[in-house]
């Protein structure tokens, strides 16, 4: 390490530190520490000018570390790193006092703010002593990349990658795209029909050059880092070769035995080998073992008899492929909450008491009753209650608002008018119409002569019947302050929206966290809302916190240019302070081993020591702290380092 | 009597350094005593720090993270979480008063709160005196 | 080549360390032949006057063992640095205090207290405790000052070289010894071993990534004998512990207790131990951390038990 | 007044003196027997988790680490309220017994035995190891240090090292010993004993063959009637590993005989200001000074201590030779302090046999070496006879097993107001007014303390029988004349 050179630079910020700490002295004592060649004090180090003081004293003095005493180093620490790279000094040569919001901004008395300044200086000083120039290193970024998730937000990323003409690989588990979205009916404020806007976009990913579609299939494993991802995933077997299928549909109607739809959630049959929806994409059936005969009793195959391009192939078994990406889009989507715990509410209890999920299926004309609103004995609802928050806002079940229940509930509301005439009571808590159009979608529908009682149901009973209904709902108008009874024919449950019910196995899977509320974590909640702390693995849609489908497509379009922006640069930048093994102190403990968040760190049976993978590593320190021998550096808060500092600042 | 602790503050980037920072943005006030160190995350902090402070004169020191759950590295602060109680545990059959080392959760929002916690531990150690390698006797 | 002018002497140790300079056994007659034991009361007679005498810088080495304990033994360890070329520590005591540097936890009125009153068998009903002068009718008797704090060698004395151990091994002695002879010593400052790596390093045990849910004391469980010792939950200060023994505890199934020092370049070896013990820990609830350390009831007598006096705290504070 | 001086004089060496004050007439006035260094283990073992003690108060001695070793093993299972498997039991004993081996060579061949081999007057060059092997032979003497080393050898194959052993726990013991083990233990256990016979021969010619020598050693010079102190069987054998304490008076009579957890109902320390070290004496006695005889409580431990305070040796060869020591020495108790040296070979013949024994034992090699304690450890009392005398480990721990108390009475220290007396009385037997004090003449005073095989390790950390035990001689002004150090 060459004889240490220190500029040391005093920052007056305008009277913002210089108001408070008597800079001249704070630069005088400076001048008097250990390795320091020059130090000056300027209005505003920040400002052209005084850049320039810093580059003309790097060349002309021959300084080879620099200390900048001003503002926060989240302000201007990037500012200053240029400046001395621009002057030839390794940007990590740089080490910054915060003399201002941890100094003059939060002290009175100014003796003893100059003194603090002092020692924050000297701290510096001591410190940057001992810093070591980094290389910021790069890795080249695979184009490729992986979207997992075919509801709407996977579609809308896949399509923006496709459309640049990169590769996307797009993970599907379901035999089809579409996810929730193609269950619905109309999409609010503006009440065009779901499948209409969504099935385009799908035949489009379908028939797509850059997009390979893997759907019944799902990722089993994901190792590598940005840039390199190595991905293995299972493609289920579907017992119909893909290739020589044409979709012709016969297969499925000589199948001779019939299921619940788990797409008409439960509402409507489906047969043993089946496309889950008419519009499926790929329009490619698969057979469920659980149900076919043939897999059950080992006869049948009727739909092999029928199929005339010998299709179906019952040999079939699951492959593995791996494939290699340098992004991954996770959009897995929600489960919708089953009300069937909040046992008041009477779902799966009573007749006509149906989930918002139902009453989609039910309204679709493609659906079971042909978009017929009708109760379980076929007669037309007189009146119905719509309660909203079922397993939101609930310390019982979530917390928090599932962003949609109130639009879709006003959007049923209109529905139900459209086809009915019946009485339409909406139970609420607060209504929370937020978005573009919202508002005033709420207001039309408050003139189309909805009910809307603010109040949270208590009980949804069929003891008490009586002519105006076969239901009867109990609960308190917290406006009228009474406690009312509602007389209805049909109840709709307007459920929250909750993670997958296996989504802490995706996390594990991709290494991501998630927030409290279960959903995935973004790295920032405002300034980074689609990254995850893993670098380049992003998330889309309501995987990441329930939200609508305008919501869900920008996320959807901001991760595809986050992996776009990735792929044009052609490579990363990867943390340059990570944590290095020196392998002539490792004595193979293992201490380490289990304590790092991005399983960075591996054992090396043959030479029985530690080694820390450079490129995964974000430089935490965690197992810095944790090496009993000190045999693991954290590049750039050296253990040197921080004492050094530490000593600094107790002078 | 107008004994000034010196107070070693060690924060974590990311929640902790940023909170101390609004909180000097939104200009609160609190005892220039404590001096901050910036590490990447409080999971960094060695044992070493807090003895090497007390060795270097510090009367009291300060470590920050982010709450858990927020860690930036998901989980570096549970480290912590694992190795202060044992510390200080430590500490105390070395006969080191409680209220001298102190680990407390300030998120980046949290400006208020650093402020509040600087101030209320200044004072405590205020009344405690001075740190000193007081071994009971006259002699070595 | 002229032969080497060595001498050997203890201070607040237990002679452990003397019977380790013994076992180099045969090779004791390689070391006579290329040196001359000045001075050495456990095996030869000579005098302290005779040390006085001899011009400064006139012997060779020193291999010094045992702490400072008292004002008898700073005496004798200023004046054979002052004699001597090379200052060297030997063993855990003259380096790091060795374990009666535990005694750091307390001082000097409370040990007199327990020693001299307090024990049951003690008779002292007037209070009687050993004094540095004292009057018999015949004439004055002395004692040495018994100090506060035991401190190390190198707190009194600059030290040019360290042999770890309590007692060092053998061979660890015989290394130092052979490069002395040899003028093949290394950097100053150097602590000589043959290994700078932990004990691990040298433990045959099978060592697997580290979960710990409970910690158990040596007589609580009989130990597997091919696995880590401190992944079944036994504190195993091989971990922070400079190798070069050969790991010989963990080979007759007890934890390392630290004897050879803080491994190369290790600031404070008890306070690497315990953040290593701490951080596989296996859990995140604060509750039952709590609970798992709470089996943990000496710290300091674990962490630090041969190296109180050369933590970066020295001692405990007492009120 | 004449003022005697011989070189070289320090006040700072050793770690233990002897200051002799003569009278105007130049006669002995008084000596004191000093212990000036304390390490405070008692202390400091407070806080200490009790299963440490076995590797921590063995610190207090490098020179019989093993002792401690055996005495706080055995203190933690009076503690933990747990009974070793007997194989743990026997497997400590069996260390023991190489390191009694071991121990006991070093004492006789290398530190007492140049007083008798080479003779006292002999000049210090030749007094030493050396001297004796070119006296009796490099064959002995190669013996001895094979002997030394083979029992060393045992020491660290079960205790893992060399010094400072790890094996002792509450409830047994961490390693086992397998066959092969077993076999060379048996090996290095026979030639132990036929090393013993030979030592014993030794003596035989060179000392009782030698009228001066028995005249020494049955000389009121180095003669003190005091009570005596050892650990015995249930039969009031000798035994070093476990057992009741038992004491005879001058007569030789059982004055008591209790269990270890009763110790403080017979023993108890008196302080001195002149010494950092406790001088224990017998409790029902009480102390009157540093006097003899049967209304005094001072008491003698050690081998010959051992043997008077017993009936006899477990072991056949020992105990043949334990009758003749006596028979030829004029019975029981033989008072004779020099009579230590020939004891110690006695109890050398008897480990080695000993060793012998429990490496021929079926158990020996047994896997059941620990039992897990399960009740809450309170208090435990641990005794074993060290080589240099009865050693005593107490503590007292919480319901965790911390320890909150320790007490410590260390085996040499049970013989420091004997050791005074014994100096004292020689002096004055041999320090006469005109009568030149030559190195001789002091190296025979030295010859008085030298039998306890005085462990100051123990007492503060000398190492035994080294010449660090300095004497000073001072004038009736309280000047210093003359020193032997």
């Amino acid at each position: 390490m060459s004889e240490p050179r220190i500029g040391v630079y005093v920052c007056h910020c305008g009277s913002n530190i210089a108001g408070i700490v008597d800079v001249e002295e704070v630069t005088k004592f400076a001048q008097g520490l250990e390795g320091v060649i020059v130090a000056r004090d300027y209005k505003f180090m920040c400002s052209d000018p005084g850049q320039e003081i810093i580059k003309k004293d790097i060349q002309e003095l021959g300084l080879n570390r620099i200390v900048v005493a001003s503002c926060s180093p989240t302000l201007h620490e990037a500012t200053f790193r240029r400046v001395c790279q621009e002057a030839g000094i390794n940007p990590y040569l740089f080490e910054m006092a915060n003399i201002r919001e941890h100094c003059s901004w939060v002290t009175e008395d100014k003796e003893k703010a100059t003194e603090k300044a002092k020692a924050l200086v000297s701290a510096a000083v001591r410190r940057v002593i001992y810093q070591e120039p980094l290389e910021t290193r790069e890795v080249p970024v695979n184009p490729n990349t992986l979207v997992v998730g075919g509801g709407i937000a996977g579609v809308q990323a896949a399509l923006k990658i496709a459309d640049s003409g990169h590769k996307v690989y797009l993970v599907e588990r379901s035999p089809s795209i579409g996810g929730h979205m193609a269950q619905l009916d109309k999409t609010f404020p503006t009440l065009d029909c779901s499948a209409c806007i969504l099935t385009p976009k799908m035949s489009l990913v379908g028939s797509h050059p850059y997009i390979e579609l893997m759907t019944y299939s799902e990722v089993e494993e994901v190792s590598g880092y940005v840039g390199s991802f190595k991905v293995k995933i299972r493609k289920k077997a579907r017992y119909v070769d893909e290739d020589k299928c044409t979709g012709c549909g016969i297969c499925q109607t000589k199948c001779p035995f019939k299921v619940d739809s788990e797409f008409e959630v439960g509402m409507g049959k489906r047969k043993a080998i089946y496309t889950p929806f008419p519009q499926a994409v790929p329009n490619i059936p698969v057979i469920d073992r659980e149900h076919c005969a043939y897999f059950l009793k080992g006869t049948c195959r009727a739909c092999e008899k029928f199929c005339e391009v010998k299709a179906i192939d019952f040999e079939q078994v699951d492959k593995v492929v791996e494939i290699e990406v340098g992004a991954i889009i996770v959009a897995t989507g929600f489960n919708l909450f089953d009300p069937t715990p909040i046992y008041q509410y009477g779902y799966k209890r009573l007749d006509n008491v149906i989930t918002s999920l139902e009453f989609e299926r039910l309204v679709n004309s493609a659906g079971p009753t042909g978009g017929n609103i009708v109760l379980k004995d076929g007669s037309t609802p007189r009146s119905i209650a719509i309660i909203h928050c079922v397993g939101s806002r609930d310390k019982n079940y979530h917390e928090y608002c599932s962003n949609v229940c109130c639009m879709y509930s006003l959007k049923f509301s209109h529905l139900i008018k459209e086809k009915t005439d019946a009485k339409i009571y909406q139970l609420y808590i607060d209504m929370r119409c937020f978005g573009k159009g919202y508002e005033e979608f709420y207001d039309r529908l408050s003139e189309e002569g909805v009910y809307f009682i603010r109040g949270k149901v208590s009980e949804v009973t069929d003891q008490i019947t009586s002519e105006e209904g076969k239901l009867t709902i109990l609960a308190e108008d917290t406006l009228l302050d009474s406690v009312i009874k509602l007389p209805v024919d049909m109840v709709i449950l307007s459920c929250g929206l909750e993670p997958q019910l296996d989504a802490d196995k995706v996390t594990r899977l991709f290494n991501i966290s998630r927030s409290a509320d279960g959903f995935f974590l973004e790295r920032h909640p405002k300034l980074d809302p689609v990254a995850t702390m893993n670098d380049g693995i992003f998330v889309a849609g309501c995987c990441q916190g329930p939200k609508d489908i305008p919501h869900a497509v920008a996320q959807a379009s901001a991760a595809a240019a986050e992996a776009l922006a990735m792929i044009s640069r052609g490579k990363v930048e990867i943390e340059a302070a990570t944590a290095v093994v020196n392998e002539e102190l490792c004595s193979g403990c293992r201490i380490c081993n289990a304590l790092c968040p991005y399983n960075a760190i591996d054992f090396d049976e043959e030479k029985k020591v530690s080694r820390i993978n450079e490129a995964v590593c974000k430089g935490c320190g965690v197992c810095v702290a944790a090496c009993p021998s000190s045999a693991i550096t954290g590049k750039h808060f050296t253990t040197k380092q921080i004492v050094a500092e530490i000593e600094g600042v107790l002078v | 009597m107008n004994f000034e602790p010196k107070i070693l503050g060690i924060l974590c980037k990311w929640c902790s350094y940023a909170g101390a920072d609004l909180c000097g943005t939104s200009r609160k006030k609190y005892p220039p005593n404590i001096r901050i160190v910036r590490v990447m995350c409080s999971g960094r902090v060695e044992p070493t720090f807090i003895l090497k402070a007390f060795e270097k004169g510090a009367d009291g020191v300060l470590i920050c993270g982010c709450h858990p759950g927020d860690c930036h590295y998901a989980e570096g602060n549970y480290k912590t979480v694992r190795r202060f109680p044992l510390l200080k545990k430590m500490l105390s059959q070395l006969g080191i008063e409680d209220e001298r080392v102190r680990l407390e959760w300030v998120s980046a929002s949290e400006g208020e709160r650093f402020a509040s916690i600087v101030s209320e531990m200044t004072e405590q150690i205020r009344r405690l005196g001075p740190f000193s390698r007081n071994n009971g006797g006259g002699n070595g | 080549m002229a032969k080497l002018k060595v001498a050997l002497y203890w201070a607040a140790s237990c002679g452990g360390c003397e019977i380790a300079q013994l076992e180099i056994g045969e090779k004791i007659l390689k070391l006579a032949e290329a040196a001359d034991i000045v001075f050495w009361p456990v095996a030869i007679d000579v005098k302290y006057k005779d040390i006085e005498a001899v011009p400064d810088q006139s012997i060779d080495a020193c291999l010094f063992n045992g702490g400072i304990r008292n004002s008898e033994q700073e005496h004798m360890a200023n004046l054979l640095r002052k004699k001597s070329k090379i200052m060297i520590a030997y063993g855990a005591c003259a380096y790091e205090g060795g374990i009666p540097g535990l005694a750091n936890m307390f001082n000097r009125q409370t040990i007199f207290d327990r020693v001299y009153s307090e024990t049951p068998s003690t008779d002292n009903n007037d209070k009687i405790v050993p004094q540095t002068n004292y009057q018999v009718p015949e004439g004055e008797l002395t004692l040495p000052e018994f100090y506060d704090t035991v401190r190390t060698l190198r707190q009194t004395v600059d030290v040019d070289y360290i042999i770890p151990g309590c007692p060092p091994e053998e061979k660890t002695t015989w290394l130092a010894l052979e490069a002395l002879i040899e003028g093949k010593l290394p950097p100053k400052g150097s602590v000589i071993t043959h290994n700078v790596k932990a004990v691990c390093d040298e433990c045959p045990r099978k060592r697997d990534v580290k979960k710990v849910k409970k910690f158990y004391r040596t007589f609580e469980i009989i130990s597997d004998p091919e696995i880590c010792l401190l992944e079944q939950g036994l504190l195993c200060a091989g971990i922070a512990t400079r190798g070069g023994c050969g790991a010989p505890c963990p080979q007759t199934n007890m934890p390392c207790t630290g004897c050879y020092g803080p491994v190369e370049g290790v600031i404070d070896q008890g306070a690497n131990f315990l953040s290593a013990v701490a951080s596989v820990i296996e859990s995140n609830d604060p509750e039952e951390i709590q609970r798992i350390i709470d089996d943990i009831h000496d710290p300091v007598g674990t962490f630090y038990r041969y190296s109180l006096p050369d933590s970066l705290l020295r001692r405990a504070r007492i009120k | 007044m004449r003022k005697i001086s011989i070189d070289p004089v320090t006040r700072l060496e050793g770690h233990g003196k002897i200051e002799i004050f003569l009278n105007d007439a130049g006669e002995v006035e008084n000596s004191y027997f000093q212990v000036p260094e304390l390490r405070g283990f008692e202390k400091f073992a407070e806080g200490r988790l009790a299963e440490d003690m076995p590797q921590i108060t063995q610190r207090i001695c490098g020179v019989c680490p093993e002792a401690h070793h055996m005495a706080s093993s055995k203190a933690l299972d009076d503690l933990f309220h747990v009974d070793p498997p007997s194989p743990a039991k026997k497997l400590r004993e069996l260390l023991y017994s190489a390191f009694y081996v071991t121990d006991h060579t070093t004492h006789f061949y290398i530190l007492a035995g140049p007083d008798f081999v080479m003779g006292p007057d002999a000049p210090v060059a030749e007094r030493n190891i050396l001297g004796v092997i070119a006296k009796v032979g490099l064959e002995l003497g190669g013996a001895v240090i094979k002997t030394r080393m083979q029992n060393h050898h045992i020491i660290h194959m079960l205790g893992g090292r060399a010094v400072h052993p790890v094996f002792g726990l509450p409830g047994g013991v961490s390693k086992g010993l397998n066959e092969e083990e077993r076999k060379e233990v048996e090996q290095i256990a026979r030639d132990s004993v036929e090393f013993a016979k030979l030592s014993l021969k030794v003596f035989d010619d060179i000392v009782l063959k030698n009228k001066m020598y028995v005249n020494m050693i049955t000389s009121d010079a180095y003669t003190h009637r005091t009570y005596y102190m050892g650990l015995v069987d249930e039969n009031n054998k000798v035994n070093f590993y476990d057992g009741k304490v038992r004491v005879v008076d001058p007569e030789g009579k059982e004055f008591a005989k209790y269990p270890p957890r009763e110790y403080l109902k017979h023993v108890a320390e008196h302080v001195e200001p002149w010494t950092y070290v406790k001088i224990p004496y017998l409790k029902n006695v009480g102390w009157k000074g540093f006097v003899d005889g049967n209304e005094s409580g001072v008491f003698r431990v050690a081998p010959l201590a051992r043997l008077n305070a017993a009936d006899g040796m477990a072991t056949p060869l020992a105990q043949e030779a334990y009758e003749k020591m006596y028979s030829t020495l004029g019975g029981k108790p033989v008072h004779y302090t020099l009579a230590m040296h020939w004891a110690r070979l006695i109890e050398l013949l008897y480990a080695a046999e000993r060793l012998m024994e429990l490496s021929r034992d079926p158990e020996i090699t047994s896997p059941n070496i620990r039992t897990i304690p399960t009740a809450t450890p309170d208090e435990g009392v641990g005794i074993v006879e060290a080589p240099r005398g009865t050693l005593t480990h107490h503590y007292i721990t919480d319901e965790k097993g911390v320890i909150k108390k320790a007490n410590l009475i260390v085996a040499t220290v049970n013989n420091a107001a004997a050791i005074n007396m014994s100096v004292k009385k020689a002096a004055m037997a041999l320090i006469k007014p005109g009568k030149e004090i030559t190195e001789g003449l002091l190296n025979r005073i030295e010859m008085a303390w030298r039998p306890y095989d005085l462990c100051l390790g123990c007492a503060s950390h000398t190492v035994p029988g080294q010449l660090a035990m300095p004497i000073y001689v001072y004038n009736s002004e309280g000047i210093l004349i003359k020193s032997l150090d």
